[in-house]
């Protein structure tokens, strides 16, 4: 977000102590999107790492402000567009804690579902997209297979592949396809199957984890400073898992463990990651078969209003502590509405972490942070 | 039986007895240098297509099958693409050092080529020290990626030269020793002698764990040395974009490409030479039928064979691992595999002394 | 700890807050001027509110509106600090030495709503170009090129 | 104790190297675990979920008809202003006046998939099909008339 003359100066010119300075981004392999980072290098140790941010700003907050509270939902799966589905239930779950709307048991069993297979598929993309950065490409194919089944069920069920827009205030839009159930025990054991692979490839492998033990270090303390949340804390040792602390639909209901590591290195937040797949098919398989039968909808009016006043919810989407804020003044569009993202706060952490690692360290930090930059930018 | 030999030997004869011996030898050279650079073409379209099928099938999807039956002609289809791009100069980049370095690349492959036997007698220099002379121009070539990286004026291609000259550097080392170890048992610098020795057994079998051990740290050393994943911190794709040729493009990018694939055919073809053989068939001590049935298959088949089972593994190996970090690359050289390699000579030249050895 | 507690220890540092409980959580609304020394008092105090998990601001057309969510990891209680500031000079002291997330959402909104944040350490623009006139989440923002009127 | 710790750190290295090799070379020995889709050949077989979100049309029948009022529901519930209906007023045989769609204006290139206009339809004019081969190479071609020329609305719906 230079001017012209500004990027050339900064290409060619060193630093005030003759450092390097690289652009990394906004086009780099490892920043998977827009992102912009001016790394000042020292040889091949990084001094400072500062974000440049806005690529892929569309101020969604001020889009909001035109829609109506149907409406604005929709958008905000364009936010973190891998787990699309926990936006969209935190934008209906504000609603509904706002407008004490009924959902019905079923609506709230397939919500639930939904937000922890969005959560797999999230996190296995991230495996894949991580072991990239590190300069493993093969396990991104094998994470993708899973990945794609997740995929179909979405796509069979909601109607589409990434951008589900499945939620409406008070229930779901329609209801659930007849061969969901037999398709998500498919994909579970499946999982179970190959989950194991990425051990041999990816866990157990002494490159991978030299690359990534020890590096990266975030203290507890440090973690809750920066507002870090969702993996990246619990890999901390911060409990700051949503789903257990202030319970949203049938989270008080399941057992499940919240996955906590202590070391708050990389390899700590890789971990805590593919524990959570573990436990998020916990979830699935407790709720799967016992989704109630009844109403996919509660009665809700045509028009929202929500009452005035200010309204916040929170949920765990795959990257952390996903808020939304609405002041509303009783109309039927939202005066402010703020969304709290979790990559931005995830990110502001990078220079603390990084800086003073070689380079290769930071795609392994970068790569742990599980950064999606429309969900930082917003 | 089937044999180069008797071309090469056809060959020379005729121009021997047609021309002046220098008419005839310069003749001789035009047809190698053909031959050579016919070779380099050949070998850069079906290792890269190798790369991409052995990749693609690791990576459970189908790679190139659009282009020809099964995607065979999709190189050729890649490297016209790569003719008619433009070869881009950056504007603040030393002209003449950044068009000089593809070529310094590509001359150290292609003078490696030399002392290598393709088969039976079929070898374009049997220089006495050939070993030596491998060791010598293969450490050349971290010139010219030096020599791009800087020329560039570009802080990723500076940065991934100067990770390649620190490694290839240091893997020099381990990997000289590996063959050395091969020396000592065979007493002798010469490719063809080194050949001849393995008559009765390859030196993997014959030298027992030692030259297991340095035959697996060759292979680590060479995959070093080419840059190849998991040590291909000079391109780096994740940290570097793609390191030393980040600014080049058109023919020039494709004249690293094609080294890069040369380079790992020669030393494939090295330690295929060193360690397994060379063109020398499968021979198991005194099984006289099963060697008589071995020797039918013709020479150069048995050297292709040794030496793209090497390149595979090696290919294996990048779609396997992840990425070391430049640190842990220089670790593992200096930390394991130079003391591992220097106590395996010792052992090495103990078991040719005493004769241990078969 | 309770609201009424939480009120206590404010208004002990702080008498002239004011406190609004018709919402979810506690609301205390101070001057802008208070602001440095309550986060203090909330950040190291008997509160222990040790994460600020949303900063935002709220333009109210004749004034802005800072909110601060503050939560506690240990005693697990949310209150919301509210400051008015004027539309005109909108000024603030910064409190990204105490919670260092306040940084990135600092200079958000900064460029976002235009709120000079005193003593901020790298106070530039973080998502909008450098030479970006205007503070686009006001609510009299008016681009007429990149905003589409449907 | 030194070399003890150096060996059986080469020796779990090299075993963790090999174990990801063995897994590699069983997927480089199994071609049947290949999941490539070759896309635009297998379009006969290919099959979309019928839920699928692709682009909103508007089912006729035989007879050229429609059952869209032009009501103005979808218009209002679409969040991107996708849908623009154009009115008309057609004269009925009894010579009234009757509110009667020009044109459902249908702008692919803005919508967001969100299924929100056929919600809210009261009379189920419109639906979602499952089609996504919608690539041209100009934008405006993405701007759809949704009714057919000539096409009116079913008898029997108000």
């Amino acid at each position: 977000m230079y001017n012209q003359t500004e990027i050339i100066k900064d290409t060619t010119n060193l630093g005030p102590e003759g450092e390097l300075i690289i652009n990394m981004g906004p086009q780099h392999p490892a920043t998977h999107g827009v992102l912009h980072l001016v790394v000042t290098l020292n040889g091949e140790t990084i001094k400072k790492i500062e974000p440049h941010l806005g690529y892929i700003h569309r101020s969604i907050e001020k889009m909001c402000e035109s829609l109506t509270y149907r409406q604005f939902i929709y958008v905000t799966s364009r936010m973190d567009y891998l787990s699309s589905h926990i936006n969209n239930l935190g934008c209906a779950l504000l609603i509904e804690k706002g407008m004490q709307i009924e959902v019905p048991e079923r609506a709230k069993y397939i919500r639930v579902i939904l937000s922890e297979l969005t959560r797999i598929a999230s996190h296995e993309l991230w495996l894949g997209a991580m072991a990239m950065d590190l300069g493993a490409f093969t396990p991104f194919f094998y994470t993708f297979r899973e990945r794609e089944m997740i995929t179909e069920i979405m796509e069979e069920t909601c109607g589409a592949r990434l951008t589900m827009n499945y939620i409406v205030p008070g229930g779901l839009m329609y209801d659930i396809h007849p061969d969901f159930q037999k398709k998500v025990k498919a994909f579970i054991k499946q999982f179970k199957e190959k989950v194991t692979e990425f051990e041999d490839l990816v866990t157990n492998n002494i490159i991978f984890q030299s690359r990534t033990k020890g590096i990266g270090i975030l203290s507890a303390e440090d973690a809750i400073s920066f507002g870090c949340t969702g993996p990246v804390a619990r890999a901390s040792g911060v409990s700051c898992d949503i789903r257990k602390l202030y319970p949203y639909d049938v989270y008080d209901k399941v057992e499940f463990d919240e996955i906590i590591e202590t070391a708050g290195d990389s390899f700590a937040r890789y971990i805590v990651r593919v524990k959570e797949m573990n436990q998020s098919i916990r979830i699935i398989e407790q709720l799967i078969d016992c989704i109630p039968e009844g109403e996919f909808v509660g009665k809700t009016k045509n028009v929202l209003k929500l009452p005035k006043g200010e309204f916040y919810t929170r949920v765990e989407t795959a990257r952390g502590e996903f808020g939304v804020f609405i002041v509303s003044e009783g109309g039927t569009n939202p005066y402010r509405i703020k969304f709290r993202s979790p990559g931005f706060s995830n990110l502001s952490a990078l220079n603390h972490m990084a800086a003073g690692s070689k380079i290769g360290d930071l795609m392994a930090t970068m790569g742990t942070l599980d950064l999606v930059i429309p969900d930082i930018d917003r | 039986m089937f044999s180069l030999e008797g071309i090469t030997t056809t060959t020379q004869n005729w121009l021997f007895a047609k021309f002046d011996p220098t008419i005839a030898l310069a003749i001789e050279c035009i047809i190698v240098i053909f031959l050579a650079i016919t070779l380099f073409a050949g070998l850069g379209l079906v290792l890269v297509l190798m790369e991409r099928k052995v990749a693609a099938r690791i990576q459970i999807r189908l790679g190139p099958n659009r282009v020809g039956p099964g995607g065979m002609f999709q190189t050729v289809a890649d490297t016209l693409k790569l003719i008619m791009k433009e070869g881009l100069t950056p504007d603040s980049a030393d002209k003449f050092l950044f068009n000089l370095a593809p070529f310094i690349v590509m001359m150290v492959a292609m003078l490696l080529l030399a002392p290598i036997a393709f088969a039976k007698n079929f070898q374009i220099w049997d220089i006495n020290i050939g070993v030596l002379y491998i060791s010598a121009i293969s450490s050349l070539s971290v010139i010219g990626i030096l020599m791009a990286g800087w020329a560039s004026n570009n802080k990723y291609s500076l940065l991934g030269a100067m990770r390649s000259g620190a490694q290839i550097v240091s893997y020099e080392l381990s990997a000289g020793f590996a063959v050395l170890t091969i020396v000592v048992l065979t007493g002798s610098l010469q490719i063809s002698e080194i050949i001849a020795a393995q008559q009765n057994g390859w030196w993997i079998f014959k030298g027992h764990i030692p030259a297991v051990i340095a035959f697996v740290i060759f292979i680590i050393a060479v995959t070093a040395e080419t840059n190849r994943a998991p040590f291909d911190l000079a391109e780096a794709e994740s940290e570097l974009t793609a390191g030393f040729h980040t600014e080049y493009s058109g023919m020039k990018f494709a004249l690293f490409f094609l080294a890069e694939y040369i380079n790992i055919f020669i030393v494939c073809a090295i330690g295929a030479t060193l360690f397994l053989g060379g063109w020398m068939p499968l021979h198991i001590g005194s099984w006289e039928a099963f060697n008589n049935i071995m020797d039918y298959i013709p020479s150069s088949v048995w050297f292709m064979g040794k030496t793209f089972f090497l390149i595979f593994v090696i290919m294996w190996f990048r779609w396997t691992f992840p990425r070391l970090r430049i640190d842990q690359l220089l670790n593992l050289e200096w930390k394991y595999l130079l003391p591992i390699s220097l106590l395996n000579l010792l052992l090495v030249a103990v078991i040719a002394i005493l004769g241990w050895h078969f | 700890m309770s609201n009424e507690e939480i009120k206590e220890i404010i208004s002990s540092t702080l008498p002239s807050a004011t406190y609004d409980e018709t919402g979810e959580w506690l609301n205390v609304i101070i001057d802008s001027k208070d602001w440095k020394k309550i986060a203090a008092e909330c950040r190291n105090g008997a509160l222990q509110m040790d994460f600020l998990f949303c900063l935002t601001c709220v333009d109210w057309k004749t004034h802005l509106t800072m909110v601060y969510h503050l939560t506690s990891t240990k005693h697990r209680h949310n209150i919301v600090v509210k400051a008015n500031l004027d539309h005109a000079m909108p000024e603030i002291e910064t409190v990204c030495d105490i919670w260092r997330t306040a940084e990135f959402h600092e200079r958000e909104v900064f460029e976002m709503f235009g709120v000079n944040f005193l003593n901020h350490p790298d106070l530039r623009k973080l998502i909008l170009e450098d030479d970006f006139k205007g503070f686009p989440l006001r609510k009299d923002f008016e681009d007429p090129i990149n905003m589409i009127k449907l | 104790m030194f070399l003890k710790e150096y060996i059986s750190d080469v020796y779990t290295g090299v075993t963790s190297l090999l174990k990801g090799m063995r897994k590699t070379g069983y997927y480089f020995l199994h071609p049947k675990e290949i999941i490539t889709e070759q896309y635009p050949d297998n379009r006969a077989t290919l099959v979309l979920a019928e839920r699928f979100k692709g682009e909103v049309v508007m089912p006729h029948d035989a007879n050229n008809e429609h059952a869209c009022t032009g009501c103005t529901a979808c218009e209002i519930a679409c969040p991107n202003g996708t849908i623009k209906v154009v009115t008309k007023f057609d004269i009925t045989p009894e010579g009234k006046k009757k509110k009667a769609i020009d044109a459902l204006v249908y702008h692919l290139e803005l919508c967001t998939m969100c299924n929100l206009c056929v919600i809210a339809c009261p009379s189920d004019a419109i639906k979602m099909v499952p089609t996504f081969e919608h690539s041209v190479f100009d934008r405006s071609k993405l701007t759809k008339i949704l009714n057919k020329p000539a096409s009116k609305i079913r008898e029997g719906i108000e």
